[in-house]
């Protein structure tokens, strides 16, 4: 039951706001959405920490995986809602009221897509859900109709199509490897899992290439990022940090529980190795990137094609570590990457350029958002205090255990190579004098609090993690195939 | 249900799946854009009357179904979508693909031979008589795949992305006669909603950089 | 004092400390409040750490573990024993003065007091408990977190672009130290499958090839921290940029916490390793040492000439610990505990007088408002007690006898000249190499803390700046004092130190030094060379005494009278007759040529009317800095033309994308079998 | 145990009173082969007691430290004359230090005499302090590896242990490495007490002064007091010289008849020594400055030669 609200509340959302016209009526049911969907989200995931999944005809059902996703769609979902309410107001006045009714509609669209492919069980459903999310996103990548915003979009759609076409190819092998063993079978995860052993390895390992570089192009790994960088950086900010903080992770979500089904039938081996290459490719390519960027939203969605590829780099290492590493880091990332996304929005508000060079004395100009957009760099370039530090120790802990030290001590280097890159870039917009036509100030204040708790999460999850936290993570694990 | 019918319903199968990838080798081969709309049509024409063949033999109502609606949306909703975007954009002056005619085909043949080597495995295992027709029906993806990569125009990337579903939809077709219903509608409804985006994405190229010509959107580099 | 004792020390002092920085973020607008809530209060905390690293060296010990904090690690785990006790010492003894100096100098500073005041007190904090952990991940994160505080306190004057990219590269060295010890704790954790490090203890089960490529990454994690040679290139950019009482502290305390590590993995951890090992850290120390002080002689800028010459003291005590190195593969325990104390009794040494120095130049800055020896002069009439303090100060870094720079340096050169002992006739040869290198730094050292005392302090004022100088405030100059003073108590009286230093080396190596020594006289490996710092001092001040009560005895002509110095009877003597730095520093110039690579430039701009009557001559003599050309800009050159190949990637064209996305589904069909 | 100290005054006085007669013997002896009179043997006790009674003339920019140099000078170098043993090993403060102690405290006044030299403000004094710092910088080596070399062979760096462990080995001349040393160790007595070639002690033009462009500024009872300290340096460095090289001679008891002999080994090799300079220094000319780091690293090479010689043949 609780279930059917989750996605319910969204779905109405986009339903209700497509049909409004006053701009306040569309904040109001837009914030509301977002902060019913949180807590709903929360009350499942709590209730999903007991362990036993919640299962609804045979079609949804969340167990701890799903309910790990559920709560950062809703969670990052609620900030970026509330903090897209104070931009919009910046961003769009009342003449383009048909721009905002689309952002809102699409917002609570693209977050009912997520949920829905987060909880189905089904993997046709769940493709149809990916799928679903990128034609959510297309028409709010161009949602200001530039030439650039144009040129994203139709990149983004037309490489996302493809990509994710190959992943159904896969799902479809992956079926017909379960059919052809067992006979008539729904494509229900659980089944599959429950008759992985028996499969044929061959043409499972066969469905895995094709989910791998389907999912991929989804995750924004290696060869398949192009899009991301154009898409994150022309996006209007509470999308990019919805479509680089989770988005991604769902993608991700989608290569685990197919992964959790090739290493049960073929073998880690498989599985791992080309995770880790790819991985490791991705983290090199954005680190060239990232060495010297000119535009702060590029580097942003460059990071994030980095720390996709440290997650891809934690499943591929595997076992206890490397799996609740990359857990642990697909939080902190989705975390601290909204953060900074948001945080761009607000720069390119007052600022209104996208040039780092443009940009100087951001600390001086805007206390709060350059002291928060300092925190969120530190976080994301691994620096103690916070979350990243200890995610990234213990996947570089689980690399060193699966015997793959070349990878990981390459990955360690790249990390250190970004950690300069994204360090200069960010110290060349936070200091030196502020230049004079831009007012003190920060834009906009109230819409930038519930960051905050961006900020103590990431903290909390870098140096104390509760019992029941553990706990949570030690079912997810379960579900993964991880402890047994 | 009748799961091992006489011979010819294997020949049959073979034949409607080798005409589906002559039609793809077709549509690569032909430049202008509206008898490209109209290979396409063709090809999901025999793709649909295969999927009829394939629910009469395999006796299942529901796939019959699906093949009708499949006919539905892939014969007629589309190509006139298509055709109607055609008109609308106006005579344009031709734009070469990246390689010429001869180079295509050449690869294609090789992506047909890797779509052979790649489907031993599924082959190998699969008792259904429909199972020979796998690798041709991948060979169908590879070249849609090929065909979005090489065509410049806007209109011919969608047609390729459309012949990767296509080839998509007999994989599931010839391995395991069709995948679930569910999964089935949720497909067709992302594939039109697809190409309605990018329909409309196409008159927006048109408007801003009057022509499809995708190549030369360029901007976002680095 | 038993371990609950400690602990409640231990948590009292890290209340404290975490009260300074509170503070110093509530009461960030009130400027003076702030500054005094924050210095103060981490005055009090590291007065705690003091005694708790006293504790620690009479004998007391704990462990302490907090499994809530960083669970996913095995938790938080602190532990003290009497290596880490030396450290909490002197870490005490390096930050108590600085800190007392700070509330003085950091009067001027308006906005930044707020992050100054706070970072100086999660900094004092982070290094306390690096010393203090027993447990990788903490560690790490420590170690860490004393890297982005000093970051943050070097980054104080963040208005001009020098401090920025100075930050920038302090901050990107340090991260690829830590990259390079996250790698060797990761293959140690993994090598004894412990990752509590006193387990780690000698690592048997490790096979040697590993063993030595986890402790080269290592070493080289530390000496970046230490601003060894290869990586010191971020010690002189950050010191000078950072505030006078912070470069104190990150040349006196931070830096010896990469000897710290080096001791762990050498005499700990891995500690039976070959004797090729200590060789290595001997010529890196001997290489920093010389080419530290060589490039101290040559600047004009007074905080950076201090920060090399924190280079060429890191030098002496990398000397030391290779030496204890070498010694202890050749399992000669006496001469390895002799050698590590002296490198234990120079890091304490350095940690007071390079601070002493620190503060004077911090006061000459503050009072003449620029770095450059060459505006200087004449300012010792002016700060009579700065000039003093900086006179000892030089004084004691430049080894000479009553100070304690000459005791360390002394028992540095014992434990080399004993090298004779080890078998190897090669080793023995880089030793007596080291040992000339040592010589020649100990001369080079004297040599330019003349210069810099010289130009600093004595005759004529050269600018006006200098002109107006006046002398610091009473905060600043007890602080100095206090340095002062320690400067002639441990060099007067060593055996304050050699007791309990010798009880530390001995329970952390298990042999006692071959030394003994008693309230007067320090004598190493029996008779083979002894001093009595008293007696020398006494009778040197006796001596002094009784030349002067001679000469009035023998009936000398005492009274004096003032002219002007000789200046071959032509000119009135002015500034512009005195010897400039660089004038200074030519000699040397002209005889280490092969590696300052001197570029020399003459520009004589003619009168208008005829070519014969010269308006002005500039002459620039520049060095260039042989690591930096050599092996720095090649790497930065190589990764950034990488990196734009690199970026080549996003060619802005969709077919070109959708291609990638074909090339890697193929290759993966392919050959993914 | 009252003996013990009556020697070790009396030893001190040699040092302290002979030095100047040390002096004016050379310069004599050099006076005589440039086939000049020259002064009187006692002319540098004159001079100083002239110095003493003159008037003190001071630069007005200088401060504290230009009046301290000089009794830092004399009372460093007096403190040396107590660690040397020049008559005896038994007597003295041997304890007081070991080699190592006694170079520092050189360079303790050089330290003191160069700072002085700037703070008069001349540019004379400032290229003697700067030229005086460069050769102490570049002689440190050599004297520590030359100690190297004779503390390999005599296993310790203490002087009286090393002369007594000396005294009754005969062979002691025959040692390659012994001879090396003293070479070395000569040419960095040259270097450190500013002896020709390195450096022209009776020169009076400025700019060819080393030592001398130092002291410039001062006159009077300074001025004594730094060239009696000069002196006495000069004296230690060539008893150091004798007494460890050629170690014969020294008592190593404390009665009457082997201090005697002490004595009279001590006047033989001081004069053969002073012979040896003197003719040095007028068979030789001034070394160009940057010629003279050439010199000092021959003299490297000959004690590193030392120290090989040791290892590589035991």
């Amino acid at each position: 039951m609780m279930l059917v609200l989750l996605l319910l509340i969204p779905a109405l959302a986009s339903a209700f706001i497509s049909l409004s016209r006053r701009r306040r009526v569309m904040e109001w049911t837009h914030a509301l959405a977002s902060i019913a969907a949180l807590i709903v989200g929360g009350v499942l995931a709590v209730r999903l920490g007991a362990g036993e999944p919640v299962a609804l005809w045979d079609l949804l059902r969340v167990d701890a995986l799903s309910a790990f996703m559920v709560a950062i769609v809703a969670f990052v979902g609620a900030i970026a809602g509330i903090y897209a309410i104070g931009y919009m107001r910046l961003e769009f006045d009342d003449r383009q009221i048909r721009r905002v009714r689309l952002f809102y509609a699409l917002f609570q669209l693209f977050v009912f897509t997520m949920l829905l492919a987060v909880t189905t069980d089904n993997l046709g459903v769940m493709w149809a859900a990916i799928e679903g999310t990128t034609l959510a996103t297309v028409f709010l990548v161009n949602i200001h109709d530039s030439h650039t915003g144009l040129e994203a979009a139709y990149k983004y759609l037309i490489m996302s199509s493809v990509g994710i076409a190959l992943a159904f190819l896969g799902t479809v092998l992956m079926y017909y490897a379960a059919s052809a063993q067992v006979g008539e079978i729904g494509l229900s995860w659980t089944s599959l899992i429950g008759i992985a052993p028996g499969l044929d390895p061959d043409i499972v390992k066969l469905a895995f290439v094709f989910i791998l570089i389907g999912y991929g192009t989804k995750a924004g790994l290696a060869p398949m990022h192009t899009w991301l960088p154009d898409a994150h950086s022309e996006a209007p900010a509470p999308i990019s940090a919805l479509m680089s903080g989770v988005l991604l992770n769902v993608g991700l979500y989608a290569l685990m529980r197919f992964k959790a089904v090739t290493d049960v039938t073929a073998g880690p081996a498989f599985s791992s190795t080309w995770l880790m290459r790819f991985g490791l490719l991705s983290l090199g390519l954005a680190a060239a990137f990232l060495v010297s960027q000119r535009n702060y939203k590029r580097m942003l969605a460059y990071s994030s094609v980095e720390h996709t590829g440290i997650i891809a780099l934690g499943l591929g290492f595997g076992g206890y570590w490397g799996m609740l590493g990359a857990l642990l880091h697909m939080v902190n990332h989705a975390l601290s990457k909204s953060m900074l996304f948001l945080l761009s929005g607000s720069i390119l508000l007052k600022y209104r350029t996208t040039d780092i060079r443009g940009v100087r004395g951001l600390l001086q100009a805007a206390p709060w958002t350059g002291f928060w957009f300092l925190c969120g760099v530190l976080a994301l370039i691994g620096l103690p205090p916070f979350g990243p530090f200890v995610s990234e120790f213990i996947i570089f802990r689980a690399g060193f255990e699966a015997h793959s030290v070349a990878y990981a001590v390459t990955g360690i280097a790249l990390l250190a190579l970004v950690f300069a890159g994204m360090l200069g870039s960010v110290n060349r917009m936070l200091y030196g004098q502020a230049s004079e036509q831009v007012k003190p100030g920060d834009p906009f204040r109230w819409p930038m609090m519930p960051m905050a708790l961006n900020l103590i999460l990431l903290v909390g999850f870098g140096l104390l993690l509760p019992d029941g936290v553990q706990e949570f993570f030690g079912h997810v694990l379960k579900v993964v195939g991880v402890l047994v | 249900m009748v799961l091992f019918p006489e011979l010819p319903f294997a020949r049959v199968a073979n034949l409607l799946s080798f005409l589906f990838l002559l039609m793809s080798f077709l549509l690569l081969i032909r430049n202008s854009l509206s008898a490209q709309v109209r290979m396409f049509a063709v090809q999901s024409g025999v793709l649909s009357a295969l999927a009829a063949v394939v629910a009469y033999f395999g006796g299942s109502r529901e796939l019959f179904g699906v093949a009708v609606l499949f006919a539905f949306i892939k014969v007629i909703v589309i190509p006139n979508v298509l055709t109607r975007a055609v008109s609308k954009i106006g005579i344009q002056r031709a734009v070469a693909p990246y390689l010429g005619t001869s180079v295509t085909l050449a690869i294609c043949a090789g992506l047909v031979v890797v779509a052979f080597y790649v489907m031993a495995p599924v082959m190998a295992s699969n008792r259904l008589p429909t199972s020979d027709g796998i690798p041709l029906a991948f060979a169908g993806v590879l070249i849609g795949f090929f065909t979005t990569v090489n065509r410049r125009r806007a209109l011919t990337q969608i047609l390729g992305f459309l012949m990767l579903e296509n080839g998509i939809f007999m994989v599931a077709l010839l391995a395991t006669y069709g995948v679930p219903l569910i999964v089935e509608l949720g497909v067709f409804l992302d594939v039109l909603v697809a190409v309605l985006i990018l329909e409309v994405f196409v008159y927006r190229i048109k408007h801003n950089f009057d022509s499809t010509d995708v190549g030369q959107m360029g901007a976002l580099r680095g | 004092m038993s371990s609950a004792a400690l602990v409640g020390l231990l948590s009292a002092s890290l209340i404290l400390l975490a009260g300074g920085a509170g503070s110093a973020l509530a009461f960030a607008r009130q400027f003076d409040l702030c500054r005094r809530m924050a210095h103060g209060l981490a005055v009090c905390g590291t007065v705690l750490v003091l005694i708790l690293g006293f504790a620690g060296l009479i004998g007391n010990s704990f462990e302490l573990s907090l499994p809530q904090i960083l669970p996913l690690a095995g938790g938080l785990a602190l532990g003290l024993d009497r290596l880490s006790a030396f450290f909490l010492f002197l870490i005490g003894v390096g930050v108590i003065p600085s800190t007392l100096f700070a509330i003085g100098y950091t009067r001027h500073y308006k906005q930044e007091q707020a992050s100054m005041g706070c970072a100086l007190n999660i900094f004092v904090a982070s290094m306390v408990l690096v010393v203090l952990s027993r447990h990788v991940l903490t560690f790490l994160v420590f170690w860490e977190t004393m890297s982005l505080a000093s970051y943050f306190l070097v980054m104080t004057e963040k208005e001009s672009d020098e401090t920025r990219s100075a930050g920038w590269l302090y901050m990107v060295m340090t991260h690829a130290g830590l990259a390079c010890l996250l790698i060797g704790f990761l293959a140690m954790l993994q090598a004894t499958g412990s990752s509590m490090m006193h387990e780690w203890a000698g690592a048997e089960g490790v096979d040697p090839g590993v063993r030595s490529v986890i402790f080269l990454v290592m070493a080289a994690g530390f000496l970046s921290k230490a601003g060894a040679i290869p990586f010191h290139i971020w010690l002189p950019r950050a010191h000078p940029a950072a505030p006078s009482h912070v470069s104190a502290m990150m040349s006196g305390v931070m830096i010896k916490l990469g000897v710290y590590g080096l001791i762990r993995i050498g005499f700990e951890w891995l500690s039976p390793g070959p004797a090729w090992w200590g060789i290595l850290i001997l010529i890196v120390g001997a290489v920093s040492a010389v080419l530290g002080v060589l490039y101290a002689l040559i600047d004009a800028d007074l905080k950076r000439l201090l920060a090399y010459s924190s280079v060429e003291s890191i030098g002496v005590i990398l000397l030391g610990v290779g030496a204890g190195l070498v010694f202890r593969s050749y399992d000669l325990g006496s001469l390895a505990a002799l050698a590590l104390m002296a490198a234990l009794y120079h890091s304490l040494n350095h940690a007071v007088f390079k601070s002493l120095l620190f503060l004077g130049a911090g006061s000459v800055l503050h009072a003449t408002g620029t770095r450059n020896i060459e505006e200087m002069g004449g300012l010792l009439k002016r700060m009579p007690q700065t000039g003093a303090f900086f006179l000892i100060g030089s004084l004691a870094i430049s080894a000479m006898p009553p100070f304690n720079g000459f005791i360390s340096e002394w028992l540095t050169f014992q434990s080399l000249l004993l090298s004779f002992r080890i078998p190897e006739q090669i080793f023995n040869l880089v030793f007596a190499l080291s040992i000339a290198a040592l010589a020649l730094t100990a001369g080079l050292a004297a040599a330019c803390f003349v210069r810099a005392f010289g130009i600093t302090f004595l005759a004529l004022p050269r600018a006006q700046r200098a002109g107006r100088a006046h002398e610091a405030d009473p905060a600043m100059r007890i602080a100095m004092g206090l340095f002062a003073l320690a400067c002639l108590a441990f060099g007067v009286a060593p055996v304050l130190v050699l007791r309990v230093l010798s009880g530390a080396v001995t329970g952390f190596l298990g042999s006692g030094p071959d030394l003994s020594f008693n309230w007067t006289s320090v004598s190493a490996a029996g008779e083979f060379a002894g001093i009595a710092p008293l007696w020398v001092a006494l009778i040197l001040a006796l001596l002094m005494l009784a030349a002067w009560r001679g000469l009035r005895l023998f009936g000398a002509n005492f009274n004096r009278r003032y002219y002007e110095t000789w200046g071959c009877g032509r000119a009135r003597q002015s500034a512009d007759f005195e010897y400039t730095a660089a004038a200074f520093a030519h000699p040397f110039k002209r005889v280490f040529a092969v590696l300052y690579r001197p570029v020399q430039e003459t520009e004589i701009e003619a009168h208008p009317e005829s070519r014969y009557f010269v308006k002005t001559i500039t002459y620039r003599n520049e060095s260039r800095s042989i690591i930096e050309d050599s092996i720095y800009v090649p790497i930065g050159r190589t990764v950034r033309r990488l990196a734009a190949r690199a970026r080549r990637v996003q060619s802005g064209n969709v077919h070109g994308y959708l291609l990638y996305i074909l090339a890697a589904l193929l290759t993966l069909l392919l050959f993914a079998k | 145990m009252l003996a013990q100290i009556v020697i070790t005054i009396v030893q001190w006085l040699v040092v302290v009173m002979g030095a100047p007669l040390l002096v004016g013997v050379i310069r004599k002896t050099k006076a005589r082969l440039q086939g000049r009179q020259g002064a009187g043997v006692l002319q540098p006790y004159w001079d100083l007691r002239k110095l003493l009674i003159k008037e003190v003339v001071i630069a007005e920019n200088t401060s504290w430290v230009f009046r301290l140099t000089p009794y830092v000078a004399i009372g460093t170098m007096l403190l040396s004359a107590f660690i040397v043993p020049v008559l005896t090993t038994a007597a003295g403060l041997p304890f007081m230090g070991n080699i190592i102690l006694l170079m520092y405290v050189f360079l303790l006044s050089t330290f003191f005499l160069a700072l002085a030299g700037l703070d008069a403000g001349s540019s004379f004094g400032g290229m003697g302090s700067s030229r005086e710092m460069a050769i102490a910088a570049l002689a440190e080596p050599t004297v520590m590896i030359a100690i190297f070399a004779i503390a390999l062979r005599a296993g310790t760096t203490g002087l009286n242990e090393m002369i007594s462990r000396a005294v009754s080995d005969p062979l002691l001349l025959l040692n390659p490495g012994h001879l090396l040393a003293f070479c070395s160790f000569f040419i960095v007595a040259l270097a450190e007490t500013g002896r020709l070639p390195v450096d022209n002690p009776s020169t009076d033009l400025e700019l060819t002064m080393i030592h001398e462009a130092m002291i410039l500024e001062y006159s009077g009872r300074y001025l004594a007091l730094i060239k009696w300290a000069a002196s006495i340096k000069l004296f230690l460095f060539l008893t150091l010289l004798g007494n460890i090289f050629f170690p014969w001679g020294v008592a190593v008891t404390l009665e009457p008849g082997a201090v005697a002999t002490g004595v009279i080994a001590l006047v033989i090799k001081l004069g053969v020594l002073a012979l040896g300079l003197a003719l040095l220094e007028t068979a030789v000319a001034k070394l160009r400055l940057f010629r003279v780091p050439e010199l000092l690293s021959g003299s490297f090479m000959l004690a590193l030669l030392a120290v090989i010689s040791f290892f590589f043949l035991r």
